[in-house]
């Protein structure tokens, strides 16, 4: 049971010049047991929508509502939700038990015996049975972090609230911890609102996401809508490593172009523009870019000079530049390109974005991944609000 | 980020908010009378007649305010002290600057090496410093003037100045936060050509500018303070600090209330100014002397 | 220029101890240390007679005084200090058994072990002859010699302070103007405990018990016995050289009870532990006490600041006998001015010089009319009987007292008639004088804490078994003396009434 | 290494030398490092052994002579002066006197600074009001402190205190604090106590540094206001208590001088002696320079030992501070 | 002219209890012109390798010789060389220009103008003439970065020694100076030693890796090489991301096989086998593991339940658990696989590392990437040192 609605939530502080609207009526239903991920550049509210829900501040307007009971007036304690933080706060001077504990001595009766039961149930889940006579100073960031769930997971609650919860591991335990939080949600099947600016969690740990910027939403959504629908630019460039390409391109003889290149559009596209003035920003996503062999062929080819050739083993990245920005595409890991080479490169139309240039907003996206077929998939709105 | 879950009362535009605020102004008004009272009724004393006496029952609100005292005491013209105060003011102040000016030279040189470098003897060397901030003064006292008299140090203001000036705190606090700095703009600076005194130079001192003022606040406080090293080193009461002075105004016979409590004034409330504006630097001192050890 | 003389205070000369010979003239610059007088004109009147040395006799024979000032309260730890490490200033204010433990040393010995010199090597008989032999015996018979020019009197005629407001509004009618008997005491005392005067709920009787180690406290209770018929007070030395100690004994301990004891027991006293002797000056004029014990000087401070009639009464007697008040009562302490040794520091030839004129009969009267204090000089009390006194001497009663003090003082020949006469055992000095002082001084700072710790005791407890007390304290006392290398004691006189005390009129 | 390189390196060396006065290119890293090392602290060095090196060692020496004003250095006494203050009942009422005084001075002085700072923290009306109320007594000298609390407590009939307390009613009888051997200690502790002001500023900072999603953790885990300080705050300033214990420790013996010094004089009765106090009184009243310099190192050796004892748990806490 | 070579470098720190053979007996050579990148993970003696380079900690033992000339005892300052922190250390009272210039002013004589001069060049290489008057705490990340290069550059050392100069910065940033330092060493073609722990950087950026373990050189080679010819499995295990799957497998009926799986070996591979025990290591990459389609058709294959499904977007990983270990599989980004499917997977033989079970040594490597095919490629056993 954790149907949680945010309804009209909006947050300021401060007054005169400090004023800032942090959170900007925001409006969010999760479904119970729903995983949602919650992204955004840096200071974008992230983190103040997470308080709200937690009671840690109350919004300056809206409501929260769990369970169709509106809580915006409880007390944290009241609502029975537990919250990881980044810096997992844990309690430096209890063992892990303690702090594992400490929320259940606090808010019930409980008998010492059934705590201690609850305890062992949540350290065998986490796998830090052995560490529970230990201080946080003396775990690592790794078995900290279990620890910290484990104290959100022991007092049951209804809703999980953490903020970016992995952001202070190293890169191998943060995958490693990645797939247990996944796992842990998915058997605990608890509602859970989950911040992060790590794509990766981003893209492979919700059941949706939903995407802040400046305090307003952008979109929300499963993560291949998002990525493959994007809502607007922004979305469009946050969501995806590396980032969307975009250039600025004119329409004009049925086809988008700058100086350097050409995408002839199908008329589904067109049709979508017209009604437009003749400015567009296309986007395109790296790893669509053709190349080689496979460009040769396009309609639409053209040739560029690659100034660096990343390979990473399992894929490589080549950067250049056209069209009036910096571009990068994305390569198989076996193609041999070395920094200066000219290389053949098209632009499918079938893989492109196209954005107003003005709001930003998505006119052409790709509803469905389409691999290396050269054919038009049906464009698709995209269904939430606009920047 | 500071919620209000990092507090502990209530908002205060809640009854339980308001209940919690006026207990804690209840307690903490009785606290501060028990600890700013007696300094109020000094003040209110030194604005009443010279011949306050503590009579029973003692008169603690002036009926008419003078400044009498403060002039009195100022220019040096009570029965006990023909000696203008100002003339120990600036004592005070020159004793404190001096020994603030050689302890900042000296222990931040110290705590860098300390910190820093490594050399045979280093930690019989920090330890023979740290100790001496157990060492009570009482029993130098004769010893040191005697020493001191073969340099003749003895009634100097350079004297009075340096038995203030080995104590080990100052190389402990430098050291400490030499510590917390990154030594990477250090081997920056070697890599650019320093010399060691260059890098501490060019590199150290300008990054611990808050250590220094710390460090220079809280000796200064410390030897504006200071009673027993000017009492015994200065034979001449032209050499006093105010400390020393205000026994002045407890004669063979009798206290001079009145003035004393102004003089009492004069030689408090700079120090009270001070540490309130620099209260900051000063408990940074204690910070990052103590706990971060 | 003299060294440092030169100096805009920034420190003296290189040398640091004080003194310096050199400059293009020859001058020597010599420290006199002092504490600060709290009345005034006193501090003008010494500035005054420095000045005139400089610019005379100081002129003439390349001397030059420069005057140090420090607290009292700090001025022996800084004395002190300099003696200790052989800086001492050339002359300072001392009362001298507080630096050298003279007790059963002759004066060979002490010329060699004290830091200060005889300053009758220095002085002619003639110059000497100006003081009271009263002050000079007393020094001859602890020192063999005088080692400090004595300036303010030490002994303190029996006076007794009245806060006339009180006694009148207690009711008690006629100031006494002659001796009166401790029974009378008593009941004044009695009576004007609690009453309220100018706004003051007085106390009746003023007594300052701070401090268990003062040395002040080694004469407390033995001077107070005079009143009671004993003339010796604490002790004294016989002729085989030991140490007989009369505290313990029956006029003590009766003089005691009745100026202390009782008023102590009753709760009619100030609160004694609150203040040392010289305190209790302050809530006299603050008007908080009926009756006190003080003395000399205090006079011309309650002059100035009193804000209520008072008066100098005389001391009340076993039995009214006004013989008894003339000698000592009240802890009298001499001040004197101490030269200092080369060994130590200081320059004790230039030093004399000064000392010379300082407490020369003109300049001692010069000074009696800035300061209106006793002064132990009977050169002085003639010129002041030819010359007349200052406008401010007659303002405080200067005269009287100096009056008082010179009677006392001529009287002081037939009290040491008395004193030999009942104790045939003691031992006399070259001069005749009977040899009363038993050892109290330094290394004995203990005997301070002894006998302090018995007064703190008694008024702690309420005066509660003062005999024990007494008896347990000069008990204490005796085995320091028994300790001390060059001393001896007379076991028989060990305990309560031993040796037998035998009062009566002088 | 190669003769040839040895060679270069030699001729490198001496250029660089040629181009300056004075090099020491030609010693080795390590070694270079150990003459700057000790240039760098030559300084304070230099300053302590000047200042205090002699002093110490011939106050040092003087506890083992019987030494007097007069008489310093005097006769090697071996270890007299040490069985004289064992069996000295004065030095054991000192040392428990201070121990008394760290007894309630310490517990109260933390008990003040914490409520306060904790109460400060909230951001009343008035604080900084308060904050200066609590601070003028640690920033001007103890003497300061104690004439102004001599005034209270002392002088006249009982003191101005007394006066109040009989204004108010509070007593029917005058309280002779500093005068009675049952008073006087609690009095001179007493008039301590209300300097905690830098203990408050030092928990103000401490607190300010406490974790706040450690303490929206525990307003997560429901704990209440009482549960916050006890369970939470309170541990969590551990390290900070025990450095502020150490400090006083310290600083007790020192506080003690001054206020027994302008106050009491150690009486009455010895009852408020501290071991401070008593060098002074032996050294300076007494002239017992021998004595008052094994008083002065028992004192020493009692500073350091605490101060040992304390310094291991003081670090091992520090880590709640990361 | 920066040839320098590392003889016998050993650095220990501390005694007793505290003893730490930070560096244990290197031995490299580097070309003048080289860009040599030292990886290995945290406390594997990378900075210490580098600040002994620089003369800021002296060697316990062995010599660095610059030139032929050797140089360990020589101050910091005669040396020749320039270093970048993680940390930037820029001197934080001076502006950007004192910044660079102030190497300049201490070790030369240099004239003013011709300082002016040498600081414009570099800030212009650096794109930072703009900010020359700014103060360090006035830059963005990226531009202190840059600015900590040109104070690097302006100096014209013989060799620049990084210590992970790019750590500190964020990712997209990250991208950006990466290939800039890259551009940048090689117009310059100054000797470079750069320390990383970023799999990205280590591989793209160099001319040749060096891997450290434990104070111990393990490897040194081409980024190429190192991926594909990791001379034991702890270089296997460190360069590649995600890392190579290990099996312990068991060898009989010419085949390594486990409880789960079966890989055939040819007769090459067997060969070289031959003469050991039969326990070795299996180590394959996730992107190696053939699925689906291209799995079913292998002798070898078998079927696994996938736990978890990370669509990163431009690439899936499927994370699942066989031959007793957990394994990654790198999957084309438009497969629709979901957690719980089975999935028919295969080792191909020709894509397999084999690790001597004891020392770790390996004995199989695949010097050549072969892409889908399954053909059999011939071993090389490594070149280098052994762990
Ligand atoms: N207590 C506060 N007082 C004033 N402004 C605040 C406060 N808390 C947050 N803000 C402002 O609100 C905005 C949103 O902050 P928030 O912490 O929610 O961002 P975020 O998305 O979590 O960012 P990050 O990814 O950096 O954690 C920021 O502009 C921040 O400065
Ligand atoms: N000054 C020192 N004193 C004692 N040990 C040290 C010192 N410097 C480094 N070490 C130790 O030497 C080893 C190597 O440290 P080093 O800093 O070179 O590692 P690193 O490879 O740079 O690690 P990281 O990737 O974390 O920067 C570590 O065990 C470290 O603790
Ligand atoms: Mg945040
Ligand atoms: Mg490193």
């Amino acid at each position: 049971m954790g149907q949680l609605s945010l309804e009209h939530i909006t947050k300021e502080f401060g007054d005169g010049e400090n004023h800032v609207v942090a959170v900007d009526d925001l409006n969010i239903d999760i479904e119970d047991g729903e995983f949602l991920i919650l992204v955004g550049p840096s200071g974008c509210g992230k983190s103040t929508t997470l308080r709200m829900i937690a009671g840690l501040e109350p919004p300056t307007k809206g409501d929260i509502v769990l369970n169709g009971t509106p809580v915006t007036q409880r007390k944290p304690k009241d609502r029975n939700m537990a919250m990881v933080f980044q810096s997992y706060a844990l309690y430096p001077h209890m063992t892990a038990r303690e702090n594992m504990s400490f929320g259940l001595k606090m808010t019930t009766e409980m008998p010492a015996k059934e705590i201690d039961e609850r305890v062992k149930n949540a350290s065998r889940l986490m796998g830090i049975e052995d560490l529970l006579e230990k201080k946080p100073g003396e775990l690592s960031g790794g078995q900290q972090q279990r620890v910290a769930l484990g104290r959100a997971i022991v007092r049951d609650p209804e809703v999980f609230l953490m903020d970016e919860p992995l952001s202070n591991l190293d890169a191998k335990l943060r995958t490693t911890m990645r797939t247990e939080l996944q796992d842990l949600q998915q058997d605990l099947d608890v509602t859970t609102i989950y911040v992060t600016h790590d794509q990766t969690e981003a893209m492979t740990m919700g059941d949706r996401i939903a995407i802040l910027n400046d305090g307003e939403l952008q979109q929300i959504g499963t993560p291949a809508e998002c990525y493959q629908e994007p809502a607007n630019q922004f979305v469009a460039g946050f969501i995806g490593s590396p980032s969307m390409n975009f250039f600025d391109t004119t329409l004009g003889d049925g086809a988008l172009s700058t100086d350097d290149f050409t995408v002839t559009l199908p008329e589904s596209v067109k049709a979508e523009l017209s009604g437009h003035d003749s400015e567009f920003v296309l986007g395109i996503r790296p790893e669509e870019i053709l190349s080689g062999d496979e460009a040769v062929d396009h309609p639409d080819s053209f040739s560029i000079e690659v100034n660096v050739v990343e390979p990473l083993g399992d894929v490589t990245y080549l950067y250049t530049e056209f069209g009036g920005s910096e571009v990068t595409i994305s390569v198989d890991r076996n193609t041999e390109i070395n920094p200066g080479d000219q290389v053949t490169v098209a632009l499918p139309a079938a893989e492109i974005h196209v954005f107003d240039r003005d709001t930003g907003n998505a006119l052409v996206t790709q509803a469905k991944p389409t691999g290396e077929e050269y054919q038009t998939d049906e464009m698709t709105a995209s269904e939430t609000t606009e920047a | 980020m500071s919620g209000r879950h990092d507090t502990i009362f209530e908002e205060p535009d809640t009854t339980q908010g308001r209940i919690e605020r006026l207990g804690a102004h209840a307690y903490l008004f009785v606290i501060a009378l028990l600890t700013a009272g007696p300094y109020l009724l000094m003040v209110s004393i030194s604005l009443m007649g010279n011949g306050w006496s503590p009579v029973v029952p003692p008169k603690l609100i002036p009926e008419a305010m003078s400044l009498q005292n403060y002039i009195a005491v100022w220019a040096g013209q009570t029965a006990l002290l023909d000696q203008p105060f100002s003339g120990f003011f600036i004592n005070s102040l020159i004793y404190a600057m001096g020994a603030t000016l050689i302890v900042l030279v000296v222990d931040t040189l110290a705590g860098y090496a300390f910190a820093r470098l490594e050399f045979a003897g280093r930690d019989i060397g920090f330890l023979a410093v740290i100790a001496t901030l157990m060492i009570s003064p009482m029993i130098l006292f004769v010893p040191l003037y005697t020493w001191f008299n073969q340099f003749g140090l003895v009634n100097t203001r350079i004297g009075v100045i340096l038995p203030h000036t080995f104590t080990g705190f100052g190389v402990f606090l430098m050291r400490q936060f030499i510590k917390t700095l990154p030594s990477d703009l250090e081997d920056a600076a070697l890599i650019d050509g320093c010399s060691r005194f260059g890098v501490f130079w060019r590199v150290v001192i300008p990054m611990m500018k808050p250590a220094l003022v710390t460090l220079g606040i809280i000796t200064f406080i410390t030897v504006w303070n200071s009673f027993l090293w000017p009492l015994v080193l200065a034979r001449d009461s032209a050499l006093y600090n105010l400390p020393v002075a205000l026994g002045f105004f407890q004669g063979r016979t009798s206290t001079l209330w009145a003035p004393l409590m102004a003089a009492t004034a004069i030689t408090l409330v700079p120090m009270v100014i001070l540490f309130i504006s620099m209260q900051k630097y000063y408990v940074r001192g204690f910070t990052i002397g103590g706990i971060k050890g | 220029t003299g060294g440092g003389s030169g100096n805009d205070g920034g420190g003296t000369d290189s040398n640091g101890d004080g003194t310096t010979t050199g400059g293009s003239d020859d001058v020597t610059t010599i420290e006199i240390w002092r504490w600060p007088h709290s009345t005034e004109p006193s501090n003008t009147g010494e500035d005054e007679i420095v000045e005139l040395f400089n610019e005379g006799p100081g002129a003439e024979q390349g001397i030059h005084v420069e005057q140090v000032k420090n607290p009292f309260g700090d001025h022996q730890t800084k004395v002190k200090t300099a003696i200790g490490s052989k800086s001492a200033p050339d002359i300072a204010w001392t009362f001298t058994q507080q630096y050298y433990d003279f007790a059963g040393k002759d004066r060979s010995t002490i010329e060699e072990e004290a830091p200060y010199v005889y300053i009758d090597d220095y002085v002619s008989d003639d110059w000497l002859g100006d003081f009271y032999e009263k002050e000079l015996s007393n020094q001859r018979t602890k020192f063999g010699g005088v080692v400090g020019a004595p300036f303010i009197s030490g002994l303190q005629p029996g006076l007794l302070y009245l806060n006339v407001d009180a006694w009148e509004a207690a009711g008690l009618g006629e100031v006494p103007t002659d001796s009166w008997s401790y029974e009378e005491y008593l009941e004044a005392v009695e009576a004007i405990h609690g009453v309220e005067a100018n706004g003051s709920m007085v106390n009746g009787v003023g007594i300052g018990l701070k401090d268990a180690t003062g040395s002040e406290w080694s004469n407390f209770p033995g001077t107070i016995g005079v009143t009671a018929g004993s003339l010796i007070g604490n002790g004294y030395q016989r002729q085989d050289d030991k140490y007989v100690l009369t505290m313990a004994s029956d006029p003590e301990l009766e003089a005691w009870n009745e100026m202390f004891g009782k008023p102590l027991a009753n709760g009619w006293t100030n609160n004694p532990l609150s203040y040392d002797y010289l305190e209790t000056q302050e809530p006299f004029i603050g008007g908080q006490i009926g009756l006190l014990h003080h003395a000399t000087f205090s006079r011309v401070q309650f002059g100035q600041e009193a804000d209520f009639n008072w008066e100098i009464v005389p001391y009340p007697t076993k039995g009214g006998n006004e013989n008894y008040s003339v000698f000592s009562a009240g802890a009298g302490v001499l001040v004197t001015m101490t030269a200092f040794k080369e060994e130590v520091g200081g320059n004790p030839e230039a030093a004399a010089e000064f000392i010379k004129f300082r407490n020369n009969a003109r300049n001692q009267y010069r000074w009696f009319n800035t300061s209106s204090q006793a002064i132990p000089n009977k050169g002085s009390y003639e010129l002041m009987n030819s010359e007349g006194v200052s406008d401010f001497v007659e303002q405080t009663g200067g005269k009287d007292i100096m009056a008082r003090a010179d009677a006392a003082y001529s009287e002081y020949q037939s009290v040491r008639e008395a004193i030999k006469s009942r104790y045939p055992d003691i031992k006399t000095t070259s001069g005749g004088a009977p040899v009363t002082d038993v050892p109290s001084g330094i290394a004995s700072g203990r005997v301070g804490e002894a006998l302090g710790g018995m007064l703190q005791r008694l008024a702690q407890n309420g005066n509660s078994n003062p005999q024990e007390a007494f008896t347990q304290a000069e008990g204490q006392w005796a085995d320091l003396i028994v300790q001390a290398d060059d001393t001896e004691f007379a076991e028989e006189s060990r305990g309560y009434n031993k040796p037998e005390p035998k009062a009566g009129p002088i | 290494m190669t003769s040839d390189s040895e060679q270069e390196s030699a001729i490198y060396a001496s250029e660089r030398s040629d181009t300056r006065s004075f090099s020491l290119d030609s010693l080795s890293l390590s070694q270079q490092e150990f003459i700057e090392g000790w240039l760098f602290v030559l300084p304070k060095i230099a300053i302590l052994l000047f200042v205090i090196g002699f002093p110490m060692a011939f106050g040092i020496y003087l506890s083992f002579t019987e030494s007097t004003l007069l008489n310093l250095p005097g006769e090697f006494v071996g270890l007299e002066n040490y069985q004289w203050l064992v069996n000295y009942p004065v030095w054991w009422t000192s040392v428990k006197n201070v121990l008394i005084m760290s007894a309630v001075k310490i517990p109260t002085n933390i008990f003040f600074s914490f409520t306060a700072a904790l109460l400060l923290r909230e951001k009343l009306k008035g604080s900084n009001l308060y904050r200066i109320a609590f601070i003028v007594p640690v920033a001007g000298p103890p003497v300061i402190w104690a004439i102004v609390w001599r005034l209270m407590l002392f002088s006249n009939e009982g003191g101005i205190a007394n006066a109040i307390l009989l204004e108010l009613g509070a007593i029917s009888q005058y309280i002779p604090f500093l005068t009675n051997v049952t008073y006087a200690l609690p009095s001179v502790i007493m008039s301590q106590i209300w300097s905690f002001g830098l203990s408050m500023l030092i928990y103000m900072a401490a607190l300010s540094g406490l974790p706040s999603s450690v303490m929206e953790s525990a307003s997560m885990d429901g704990a209440n206001k009482y549960q916050k300080v006890r369970y939470i705050i309170w541990p969590l300033m551990k390290p900070t208590t025990l450095f502020l214990v150490v400090i006083q420790l310290i600083e007790v013996t020192k506080v003690g001088f001054a206020s027994v010094f302008v106050m009491t004089g150690g009486g009455p009765l010895n009852s408020t002696m501290v071991p401070s106090f008593l060098v002074y009184e032996l050294a300076f009243r007494y002239n017992e320079f021998g004595h008052a310099s094994a008083v002065a190192v028992g004192m020493f050796l009692i500073t350091a030992f605490i101060a040992l004892v304390l310094y291991k748990p003081l670090q091992s806490n520090a880590e709640y501070y990361q």
